[in-house]
């Protein structure tokens, strides 16, 4: 059986995750037995438009960003989002919460109409997206689970339960016992609950689960003490496109 | 010669860089009327998205700037915030931090040699060709690059966007038995740096100089990376909140000082800057390094950058140990960070794998963020690279025109340059 | 046998030298709580302590676990599971003994799992008596489980100085064979008694849930508005049945290695709160809003075990509530219930 | 029945590795597989009871009995292609190997049925099971009274069996009636959901018993249906469908109430899912 050809691709993004990818010190190597990697620019220069599975990487925030993704996902059999910034837009939404213009004027003053932006998009408001992989960073083993999976033709996993679940699986005591807030409860699971496991808030950035209870969450988060706008903060710092949150926020 | 010859030269999405960008040259009858590193990169806006935000947030924000220099932001956040706060973290806290920066440098310059570097003077495209014919090559660099991911893993929890560093301090300590475990592997992990030392002596590094400006951190204490005032190898020491001194002259300051500054031209950041400017303050091993590759201060080639990072993962490696020595020794005390908001404005300058990274920060009396900078060393150097090309080209006229772009390919290569960062790049606006 | 005691400098020390033929796991402090962990140095072991992040069930049924290992020949083993150490499992609760009492008749009812049982029975328990409440959520005196010594080999009380030694099978006594045990008189079994008395009124509740008046009012409450207001609050996070003592669901699924001929198919811990748990091909989901999941979790600790095993489902030790966010709390869910029975009889 | 050989616990969760003898299409969606299995391994297998199909690193799937037990130790499945584990088993060639753990769950109790009248409902993949059952009973037809078989499908490319259909309906001695819910150009059949066949039935309630085994929604409104035959509910019968990952009633999956649809069912009396909320 020939080797499947991967390609990568980035947008609007730190490239984190495709170092995610290079970080597989003790598997690339193999990974290279079972695949033919024949477009990843951070890391070669050779390029090919001949390609089965693509990763993309990065959201889309400007129009001469489309043409790009569509002709990627003419060639790519399988399209993978690779990435909060591709999956639900990532940190790079923040900047939804100010018009184009604003964010222009902020950032680059008077040279602000040399460029062009529009409101950050994760990928599959752009194409189909065939499956997704979350985090941001990407989690280099579920990468590796998603290549295997692919690999044997099956559906790779798509996680549809909390962090908590990982989180008390891992045994870690829970952020809140230490005084701080948490959105785990809520948000979509995969990451072994690695920032709690480090003493740290989980903050959503695998996105909020799409039956999540945010009624409650927000009692939860008030509860521990925080003001509406700890709150909001909360809910936007991965997840400022998530629908849900959106409707969250709709005046009643 | 030259007066005759058109050259068009376009690299469109370079690789192997962080980020895009193309490289276009235009030589029409001998006179050179384009030369550019241009940016391509979508602008991300941090700024913009940081100002409203609680300057605790800022170090988990700006790391997303770059995957590859994250800690480098983070640090870097975390500095300026708790000098805007007035906090001065503790002495086991800054400990951490220097070892997680170091582990960063070594991640990067080796990624860089070995990866980005590398397969240029073995004349493949990537390291992937070399997985097949150099295969204990790249073996050895994913060894060297585990041995800094797994010190990030250890200290922060994981190199690309650390999770336990956070404004005070940490969230989770390290043990002393994973501080000891760290130590263990990364002293026997040394002969395979001595291996690195001896590949890259046989790398022939182009020969190529230009004098300018370097600029870098510098400290009375140390070989500065987490800390310095600001120095230039023309002899100028200035404290990190007149940055801007150095960094804003080009578009936006006309000041008589920035035009006397000027008159210097464009200035270097990076490596080659900071091993030019604070040699003598390197490790035993890493002055060896410097010996066995033939470096000498100063040096101008910029393709001699490599041999600089080079020189800084041997410091950093020994440093790295001497700072978990002083830790296990001491031993690692609970601390539950705590810093509460105060209205203030901090700047942090922190040495990154490719020079100075500054970020400027106006936090209200609630913690608000209302003013936000971040200049990134690549920005910074960006004049510098297209200073490099212009002379370059002019040298190496008469190769074939594969070889040119291939040179100037290697020079820009040379600075790591890190475009993804680049959020702030119009600073040096060209395009 | 008569009743028994030892010094607790000489129990630390009877443990330190069953370190050479067992692997002894128990109690160690994290920054805030406490786990259970295997211990090579017998200063990290805290026997007083407060109920654990997760159950001591995680020793006998690992949270991810081995079930088949395929090879590359397409054939498919079990993995062995290293029995040559016992183990010596110090410090559990009375709640967790019941727990484990429980958890034992589920996994050795036929067909029983051989995982487990292999663990199960390679294992030394030494239980102990908890002289005061652990914290304000515990509620095992509710439950009838408080001083329960169920399936423990040795059973302790820690008094001022020493423990009280109570042998409870063979295997405790074979692991008790070479302490410093004295003689223990009257006196000590009144100092029990007194404490006791005292730590009992220091629960949050006095009262006594009456299991089989429980099971009969959940038969009725089905369509209990306290469904929906669970809902509202619950965050189908699972935590409530990952640190569950008598909590056993769980997912299995498969891990390949690189190789892609050789791996694993494992199981792993699942939770009856996660929308999943019960959905099957064509979207169709037995329990797909919160409320019927609520109501299956409440009802399989107070009804469906009690109906089937006669075993009471919910230990009382706390750990759900201590550790929900929602704050979700069983012994207010079985008032409630037991209200509105007693209000219509 | 034989003598049963009983599943030591060391190999509760292991597949037995079992040659696959056959493979072959009967829908756009379903296809039909042969195994043989082992004799040694494997006790043989009722109407109503499922295996559980397993291929390495993809996982398992639990299927129904499709053959009748005289088959054994040959054995038919159905798959219907619905998302990993199914699409796998579709791909499967002959010669190649698939995991098999089972018999599992309890089986349409035979015994009770004989020498009584039949009324056979099936639902969409409920042929399946249902299949093997009409099959033992067509083989032992003089063992049951009078037997009528109701078929419901969405669409007449979803009749699973098509020749067999035929064969049952000319046999005489089986009532049979087909409906689909959307006839094609080529469907002279009747048309409409399944409970609409009830008008062709006519039970006496002395001596009949009635099987069902359909999508859960179809058993809502059959049991309206059955309801008003006035058959006592511990002669009816239906197969469940639950989440199941062990089928050896460890996991929780399938639990409703104190029973674990794996162990004690998937067949169940109306007797008994009465008393059983939250069963259908
Ligand atoms: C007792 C019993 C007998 C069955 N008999 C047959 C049969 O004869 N023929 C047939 O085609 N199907 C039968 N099924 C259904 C079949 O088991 C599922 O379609 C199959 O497990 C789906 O697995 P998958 O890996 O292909 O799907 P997945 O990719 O895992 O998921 C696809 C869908 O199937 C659901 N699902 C996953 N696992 C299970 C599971 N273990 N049980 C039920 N649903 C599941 C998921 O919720 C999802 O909606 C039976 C189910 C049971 C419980
Ligand atoms: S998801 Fe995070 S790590 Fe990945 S590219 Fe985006 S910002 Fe970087
Ligand atoms: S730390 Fe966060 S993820 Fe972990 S249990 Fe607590 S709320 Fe859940
Ligand atoms: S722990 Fe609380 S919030 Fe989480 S699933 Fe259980 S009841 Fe719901």
């Amino acid at each position: 059986m020939a080797k499947p050809r991967i390609a990568f691709f980035d947008f609007a993004c730190c490239e984190g995750c495709q170092l995610q990818v290079i970080n597989l010190e003790a598997e690339l190597l193999d990974v290279l037995d079972h695949v033919d990697i024949v477009t990843f620019r951070e890391a070669m220069s050779e390029k090919s438009d001949d390609y089965d599975i693509a990763f993309i990487e990065g959201s889309i925030t400007r129009a001469s960003d489309i043409p790009r993704l569509e002709k990627i996902r003419e060639n790519a059999t399988v399209l993978i989002a690779l990435g909060a910034c591709a999956t639900i837009a990532g940190v790079n939404a923040l900047k939804n919460r100010r018009t184009p213009q604003e964010n222009l004027r902020i950032v680059y003053g008077d040279d602000g109409d040399k460029f062009e932006t529009f409101p950050v998009r994760p990928i599959d408001q752009v194409v189909e997206v065939d499956y997704y992989l979350h985090g941001c960073p990407i989690d280099k083993n579920e990468f590796l689970e998603m290549v295997k999976a692919l690999l044997m033709g099956t559906a790779p996993k798509q996680w549809t339960s909390a962090v908590c679940v990982e989180c008390k699986l891992r045994e870690n005591e829970c952020v809140y016992d230490l005084g701080r807030l948490c959105m785990g409860p809520i948000s979509r699971g995969g990451c072994d609950a690695i920032c709690p496991a480090y003493g740290n808030s989980c903050e959503a950035c695998r996105g909020i689960l799409p039956d999540a209870n945010i009624p409650s969450m927000v009692e939860v988060l008030k509860a521990h003490g925080a003001s509406e706008a700890e709150i909001e903060r909360r809910f936007t710092n991965f997840t400022a496109i998530d629908k849900l949150v959106q409707e969250m926020e709709q005046p009643q | 010669m030259s007066d005759t010859i058109d050259l068009n030269i376009r690299i469109d999405h370079l690789t192997r860089v962080e980020g895009h960008g193309n490289i276009v040259v235009d030589m029409e009858a001998g006179e050179l009327t384009q030369c550019k590193l241009e940016i391509v990169e979508a602008p991300r806006f941090f700024e913009a998205m940081l100002e409203g935000r609680l300057f605790t947030e800022a170090p988990h924000i700006t790391c997303r700037i770059c995957g590859i220099c994250s800690v480098g932001h983070t640090t870097a956040a975390l500095r300026a915030a708790e000098t805007a706060i007035g906090f001065s973290p503790s002495r086991q806290t800054v400990q951490l931090r220097k070892a997680m920066l170091h582990a960063e440098f070594i991640q990067s310059h080796i990624l860089h040699l070995y990866f980005l570097a590398a397969p240029d003077f073995l004349g493949v495209g990537s390291v992937i060709p070399l997985a097949e014919t150099h295969k204990d090559v790249v073996k050895r660099a994913l060894r060297l690059k585990k041995l800094a991911n797994d010190a990030c893993a250890v200290i922060g929890g994981r190199h690309v966007h650390p999770i336990s560093l956070v404004v005070g301090g940490f969230t989770k300590l390290p043990t002393v038995e994973e501080l000891q475990g760290l130590r263990d592997t990364i002293v026997a992990a040394l002969p395979d740096v001595v291996e690195t030392v001896a590949l890259f002596k046989t790398l022939e590094i182009p020969h190529f100089l230009r004098k300018t400006e370097y600029i870098s951190l510098k400290s009375d204490e140390e070989y500065a990376l987490y800390e310095g005032d600001i120095y230039s190898s023309y002899g100028v020491m200035l404290p990190p909140r007149r940055y801007r001194h150095v960094t804003n002259e080009h578009v936006l300051d006309h000041s008589t000082a920035k035009r006397t500054r000027t008159a210097f031209g464009t200035f270097m950041v990076g490596a080659l800057a900071r091993v030019n400017n604070n040699f003598d303050q390197l490790s035993e091993g890493a002055k060896a390094v410097a010996d066995e590759l033939g470096f000498k201060t100063p040096c101008f080639n910029p393709f001699m950058n490599n041999v600089a990072q080079l020189i800084e993962t041997r410091h950093c490696i020994d440093d790295l140990v001497a700072i978990l020595d002083d830790l296990i020794a001491t031993g690692i005390v609970d601390e539950i960070p705590d810093p509460q908001p105060k209205a203030g404005r901090g700047v942090g300058a922190v040495e990154v794998p490719r020079g100075i990274l500054y970020h400027d920060y106006e936090i209200d009396a609630e913690g608000i963020l209302t003013q936000v900078n971040c200049i990134i060393p690549t920005g910074q150097n960006l004049s510098n690279i297209e200073a490099d090309m212009r002379e370059l080209v002019h040298e190496v006229i008469d190769e074939p025109k594969d070889q040119i772009a291939l040179k100037l390919e290697m020079l820009v290569r040379a600075y790591d340059p890190c475009i993804s960062c680049s959020t702030h790049i119009l600073d040096v606006e060209f395009v | 046998m008569p009743a028994s005691k030892i010094s607790k400098d000489d129990l630390k020390r009877h443990l330190s030298e069953k370190l050479t033929d067992y692997t002894l796991v128990g109690p160690v402090k994290s920054r805030l709580a406490y786990k259970f962990d295997v211990i090579s140095n017998v200063d990290r072991l805290e026997i007083e302590y407060t109920t654990t992040v997760l159950p001591p069930k995680k020793q006998f049924m690992p949270t991810v676990e081995p079930l088949i290992r395929f090879q590359g020949d397409g054939t498919a083993q079990l993995p062995l599971i290293p029995t040559d150490r016992p183990v010596a499992l110090v410090a559990l609760h009375s709640c967790d003994l019941i727990a484990t009492d429980l958890i034992d008749t589920i996994f050795a009812t036929a067909p029983g799992d051989p995982y487990y049982k292999t663990r199960r029975e390679n294992a030394v328990i030494l239980g102990v008596r908890c002289m005061e409440p652990c914290d304000t959520h515990a509620f095992c005196n509710a439950m009838g489980t408080l001083d329960q010594k169920g399936g423990a080999d040795i059973f302790l009380t820690p008094l001022d100085h020493h423990f009280l030694v109570e042998p409870l099978s063979k295997k405790g006594e074979t692991f008790l064979a070479g302490a410093a045990l004295s003689h223990s008189g009257d006196e000590d079994a009144q100092a029990v008694g007194r404490i006791a008395n005292e730590r009992d009124k220091q629960f949050r509740s006095q009262e006594k849930v009456d299991l089989k008046a429980l099971s009969d009012a959940m038969t009725t409450s089905r369509d209990h508005e306290i469904w929906d207001e669970l809902a509202g609050e619950c965050l189908a996070c699972g935590t409530c049945n990952i640190t569950c003592p008598t909590c056993y669901c769980f997912d299995m699924c498969d891990k390949m290695e690189l190789s892609l001929v050789d791996g694993e198919r494992r199981r792993s811990w699942d939770s009856c709160q996660l929308r999943e748990f019960a959905e099957v091909a064509g979207g169709e989901n037995f329990r797909g809003t919160r409320a019927d999941r609520q109501r299956h979790r409440f009802f399989r600790k107070g009804k469906y075990l009690f109906d089937r095993y006669d075993l009471t489902g919910c230990v009382g030790c706390g750990r759900c509530v201590r550790q929900c966010v929602a704050d979700i709390d069983p012994l207010e869910v079985y008032q409630r219930l037991l209200e509105r029975r007693s209000a219509r009889v | 029945m034989s003598e049963s050989i009983t599943i030591p616990e060391q190999t509760l969760y292991l597949p037995i590795p079992t040659p696959v003898t056959a493979v072959r299409m009967l829908t756009k969606t379903e296809c039909l597989i042969t195994v043989e299995l082992d004799p040694d391994r494997i006790e043989p297998y009722r109407p109503g009871q499922f295996f559980m199909l397993s291929l390495p690193g993809i996982g398992e799937a639990p299927i129904s009995v499709c053959s009748p037990p005289e088959a054994y130790p040959r054995l038919q499945l159905c798959v219907r292609r619905v998302g990993k584990v199914t699409a796998h088993l579709h791909q499967l060639a002959v010669g190649s190997t698939i995991g098999i753990r089972g018999p599992m769950g309890n089986g349409v109790p035979l015994e009770q049925l004989k020498g009584q009248d039949l009324l056979i409902a099936a639902g969409g993949l409920g042929m399946v099971p249902l299949h093997a059952l009409i099959n033992h009973i067509v083989k032992n037809r003089a063992d049951y009274g009078t037997v009528t078989v109701l078929y419901g499908a969405k669409e007449p490319g979803e009749l699973l069996f098509r020749d067999e259909l035929l064969q049952w309906g000319s046999r005489g001695d089986l009532n049979l009636h087909i409906a689909v819910n959307i006839a094609d150009e080529d469907w002279m059949g009747h048309v409409g959901m399944i409970t609409t066949l009830f008008q062709y039935v006519s039970v006496d309630v002395a001596k009949t018993a009635a099987v069902i085994v359909g999508p859960p929604v179809m058993y809502h409104f059959v049991m309206q249906e059955i309801r008003k035959l006035n058959l006592p509910p511990e002669r009816i019968f239906l197969s469940l469908e639950r989440r199941m990952k062990c089928g050896v009633g460890k996991c929780g999956h399938c639990q409703i109430n104190e029973i674990t649809v794996c162990q004690d069912g998937p067949v169940f009396s109306y007797d008994q899912l009465k008393t059983l909320p939250e069963a259908i």
